[in-house]
């Protein structure tokens, strides 16, 4: 299956013509890499371009494909893609729904809705708080609290879904 | 003479302390609450023992069990760390009760230097200079007013019980002085419990600058010298320096010796720290006085080679101080900076959370105290702060040359980090001219958080990589993914990716 | 300016040099051999590029493919590290050939301090004290044993090409002398095609101290003062320390003075070593000069302050040297431990092969020089030192506590190392004292080898938790081995064993 | 199935009294331990008893239930073995062969005999190389070279089977 990648609001068509060993020749849309390829720890990997010595940490988070790849003072989220999707882009959005997700992992000390509330835009949702610092959560749209999947004083994870908000 | 210790702290400075306990050959005593079993000052003490849930008001702060592990372990000392019961009077006292030693300042210390206007009144007593303002304001709001012009706008309003900002206002022309009195009253009544509130003048590009000092229970006072710690964010430091690059000899002298007098006016004993506010004419003030242990003492001893936390396990085994203020040398330079686990592109949100990889930097002139390692999950109770590292070298330019090296070195990932924040912070032109204030990260902070320049090369590269990762694992070709569980693993197979070719 | 540097070696050595070419803003070019596309040295450097096959005479031996990459990579100048060429004539001749700078001494430098018999001659005529003995041994058995005699028993036979002990042999009576020296000539033929011996007295209960010099191209020339490098197992350094607890004050002075003058004596440039040898009356003599950076430089490094890496680069710049003999002093007590992958309790053969898991001590006074990491397999090929562990502290006593208590932090699995026995020296009678020569390993190796005193309680529990694991593996409860990879593990479940009782 | 666990020449039983949550109470022999375990590092243990803490790496070796286990400056070398076994102790030695093993990991120099040569007690049977440093490995007996499972060059694991010798 042909596949492409995408890094932020960039998506290149990624191939690999040659291999040998270590050694990749990979395309990316027209351009060509040559590279020298290791594993040397657990999710990292030294990789010699033109003698440059670059060394890369990926995280693979969350479903398959998508990758947090760290590399000097920077890093990159990736998604693999099958190139079918090639130029869509954008997310349905078929259904109108507002998903709270936790913007940290922490300890939810406040919930300020219940199921079934009506919410505007800049209704307080939550508070989490992680390493003594406290976030209130508002909610960006109006509609009204469909389900509200944590309790108080729960602990949460990174992107972990707390609410869910219909829209009207 | 001390035997045994408890830490009543955890992280990296209890990890810090036990080091020194073990160098002394005195047996360490952790405590862990629920969320740090598996935590590294647990791992490294000789002993451990569970205090309490994961919040620290069940654990850390829990003073009747801290005391119930501390008699139930038979130790003879507790070390408070900094944060959590290190300022608490009570705590103090009641180990003292119990027959135990506190290392640290007496509980009068202790009070005297907690209440801000307490402090600043002992200081003013002292000769030591202090900002110019006010005492308790009074009920007029006339009289108030005609102060504040006394003194000159802007001025600072600040509660006596406050501290982390609470009930402090800025007010910058007489019509927001009264709205702004009444919010600061306010706010320290909720806050405090008291809403005692007095006025100090605004000091123009102010320098956060503070001494060490050294005290025994036979009198003698000594300075370890200076810190500069301006460079903060929301009042909270993020890299400390010493010898400051601001002050003259002059006035390090001045300030020192301002330093020894406000120890010396409470009686200080142990480790201590002055803080005083530095104005752009170098006009000092009394800020404060931390009568504990500093989360940036490490840069004091690497350009003394004093081991603080040894002195003050000495001081509390009352013994007399074993340097004069003349053996103090200032040699080099340090540089420290403190590794956050938060995120600088994302409004600093802490980012607790599991440790997948860690590199921590090596070589010349190159310290490290930190306490997360891979596998570790950073608890969401506590504080961010997981690593400090610490930079010496001959001269400022080399020492910044050497911490750039560093950072580059150091590679935390799984959770975020401020090391790239640093790494701009060491290129920015002001720090690097030593030409800044406590205004430099909020004057610059644009700039510290854009991310540094890449090449096209490198975002390609990356996914490609991804791109390879993927393939590698839809073709499940995990023969290189557990390298390291491997018994005997096949030396040439060893870091090979794709041994078998999936294409 | 060199701009660029490649750098002509592999392990910490290597990844040593690249940190000061990177704090100094020069780029860094590593060489590798197949066995070493993993090694950190070439994830570390800006640049890397494949040498040859593993045995070093296809690669980091290799003068052409050497230069080959030097040209093609574009670099200004080469640093040859320790080993391998480090102190070879063609080598630094062919650099220069090429245009290139060689971060080191003139090759002829290198050649007189590379012959023993030159080195000794040339050392007479400087005035500097060698050890009595002879020139080239007579072809005349009777004239040998009259040499022999005026020096008196027991006495060296050398190799004048010697080196690693071939070509070496005691001798401690007359009968023994000529079957030695037809033995001696044999080897050294064999070994270096030339069976020059000379005849050395040999020393009682010596001691191996040796001085680092620093010389730009302008006939400066200064010490950075001494190492007492006595800790040796088979002529191989173990531990080493500055300032040495054996020698005074004067004996410094004097020792100091005679190193420079035997640096001058070759017009050397650059960082050397001239080692002495003391005996038990404190003479001394001149056993040798080395033409390149030593293992053990980090001890001098830590104590004046100075980084002998960037010292040589600024040499090579031709820059005159920036310090006085005047500025340099010699700060508090450092001590090396050199860290070797090898199996005390097996007669210390060499334990190749994959790290499973790595921490390395930190805190205060702590510095480690190494380039293993966790998953990295040790090669075959190469020697078995793996890390330098480099301790500081204000006294000789708290730098043993403190690499104690270093010690004691550092632990590497799946290879064995030496740290027991490092951690062993550290407590034996005669190294705390300060009271060791050569012989002190081969006087103490049984207590040295003997493994700590361990409770019965260690060895059950150890027993408990390999049941405890097999248990866990039969029941393929494994839902904890994989924590680091699982996204997002449940809070309460990292590092927890069993979550379900498989009882 | 009872299992018992061997360190050294000791033979123990050991027995999981009680277990809740991380605390395991063990009988070994007929002592009592009551232990805090948990993993916190891949192989690396945290163990409180009697509030010590003490830690333990953890290598698993060769099959299953054989493990070296590392704690504060002194390594066992230990295996779990089913009951059935107690007391037996000494290996089998119904067939009289040799193994001549890796001693550490490196490279064969040189091979001194070949297959179907008569050794002695003492004759040289292959060099050795690791690090820069060689060994000779020599015949602990007498009797004849069955099989040479290495050739010159060869990279070898530690304990890796080099040479079997068929006692005479």
């Amino acid at each position: 299956m042909k596949m492409h990648v995408k890094s932020g609001k960039s998506e290149k068509a990624v191939k690999i013509i040659k291999k040998d060993d270590d050694l990749f020749t990979v395309s990316i849309n027209d351009k060509i890499y040559e590279l020298d390829v290791v594993k040397v720890e657990e999710g990292v990997y030294s990789i010699l371009h033109n003698g440059n010595s670059i060394n890369m940490e990926m995280i693979s988070i969350g479903r398959q494909g998508s990758y947090k790849v760290n590399t000097l003072y920077k890093s990159f989220d990736i998604d693999v893609v099958p190139a079918i999707n090639f130029g869509k882009g954008g997310k349905s959005k078929a259904n109108s729904h507002q998903l709270i997700k936790a913007p940290m992992p922490g300890r939810i000390v406040k919930i300020k809705v219940k199921e079934g509330d009506k919410v505007e835009e800049g209704t307080p949702l939550l508070v989490l708080s992680a390493m003594k610092m406290e976030n209130e959560l508002r909610s960006e749209g109006s509609g009204v609290v469909s389900k509200i999947s944590i309790k108080e004083d729960d602990l949460v994870k990174d992107l972990q879904i707390l609410m869910d908000i219909k829209e009207l | 003479m001390i035997k045994k210790v408890l830490i009543a702290n955890r992280g990296e400075i209890a990890v810090r302390i036990i080091r020194s306990c073990r160098e002394m050959g005195i047996r360490s005593v952790a405590v862990y609450s629920d969320a740090d079993r598996t935590s590294m000052h647990v791992r490294y003490a000789d002993e451990a023992y569970r205090l309490g849930a994961a919040p620290s008001t069940e654990s850390y702060l829990n003073i009747d069990q801290l005391i119930r592990v501390a008699k139930a372990s038979g130790v003879d000392a507790i070390h408070p760390g900094y944060g959590f019961l290190s300022e608490n009077t009570d705590f103090a006292n009641r180990i003292r009760k119990e027959g135990l030693i506190f290392i640290g300042p007496s509980a009068e210390a202790i009070t005297a230097m907690g209440d801000k206007m307490t402090a600043r009144n002992l200081m003013k007593a002292a000769g030591v200079p202090i900002v110019p303002g006010t005492d308790q304001l009074p009920e007029s709001e006339s009289e108030v007013k005609k102060l504040a012009k006394a003194i000159g706008y802007p001025v600072m309003l600040k509660a006596s019980a406050g501290g982390g900002g609470k009930g402090m206002r800025l007010v910058k022309s007489e019509k927001e002085l009264i709205p702004s009195l009444l919010r600061a009253k306010s706010e320290a009544r909720n806050a405090f419990g008291n809403e005692t509130v007095y006025m100090e003048k605004y000091l123009l590009e102010p320098h956060h600058i503070e001494f060490q000092v050294l005290a025994d229970n036979h009198g003698n006072v000594i300075h370890l010298f200076e810190r500069e710690c301006s460079v903060q964010r929301r009042h909270q430091k993020v890299v400390e320096e010493t010898p400051s690059p601001f002050i003259t000899p002059e006035l390090r002298s001045a300030m020192a010796g301002q330093a020894i007098a406000a120890a010396k006016s409470v009686n200080y004993s142990g480790a201590g720290t002055v803080e005083f506010l530095v104005d752009k004419e170098r006009n000092f003030y009394f800020l404060e006085m931390n009568t504990r242990l500093q989360v940036e003492h490490p840069i004091t001893e690497r350009v003394t080679g004093i081991d603080l936390v040894k002195a003050q396990i000495k001081v509390a085994n009352n013994e007399v101080l074993s340097y004069k203020q003349e053996d103090i040398k200032q040699l080099g330079h340090a540089i420290e900076a403190r590794i956050y686990a938060e995120d600088p592109n994302n409004n600093f949100i802490p980012s607790p959370g599991l440790v997948r990889h860690i590199s921590e930097p090596r070589g010349l002139g190159v310290r490290t105290d930190g306490y997360v390692y891979e596998g570790y999950e950073i608890p969401v109770h506590y504080d961010p702060l997981i690593s400090k590292l610490i930079i010496w070298s001959p001269t400022r330019a080399e020492a910044i040359e050497r911490m750039k090296r560093a950072l580059f070195e150091y590679k935390i990932t799984g959770v975020k980090t401020n090391i790239p924040f640093v790494q701009s912070i060491m290129q920015a032109d002001a720090f690097v001219e030593g030409n800044y204030n406590t205004h430099f990260i909020d004057d610059n902070i644009e700039k510290l958080i854009e991310p540094a320049d890449n090449s096209d090369d490198n975002e390609n590269i990356a996914m490609i990589m991804a791109y390879l990762d993927f393939q590698n694992v839809q073709n499940k070709r995990m023969d290189f993914a557990n390298s390291k569980q491997v018994e005997g693993a096949n030396w040439k197979n060893i870091g090979r990716m794709f041994r078998h070719n999936p294409y």
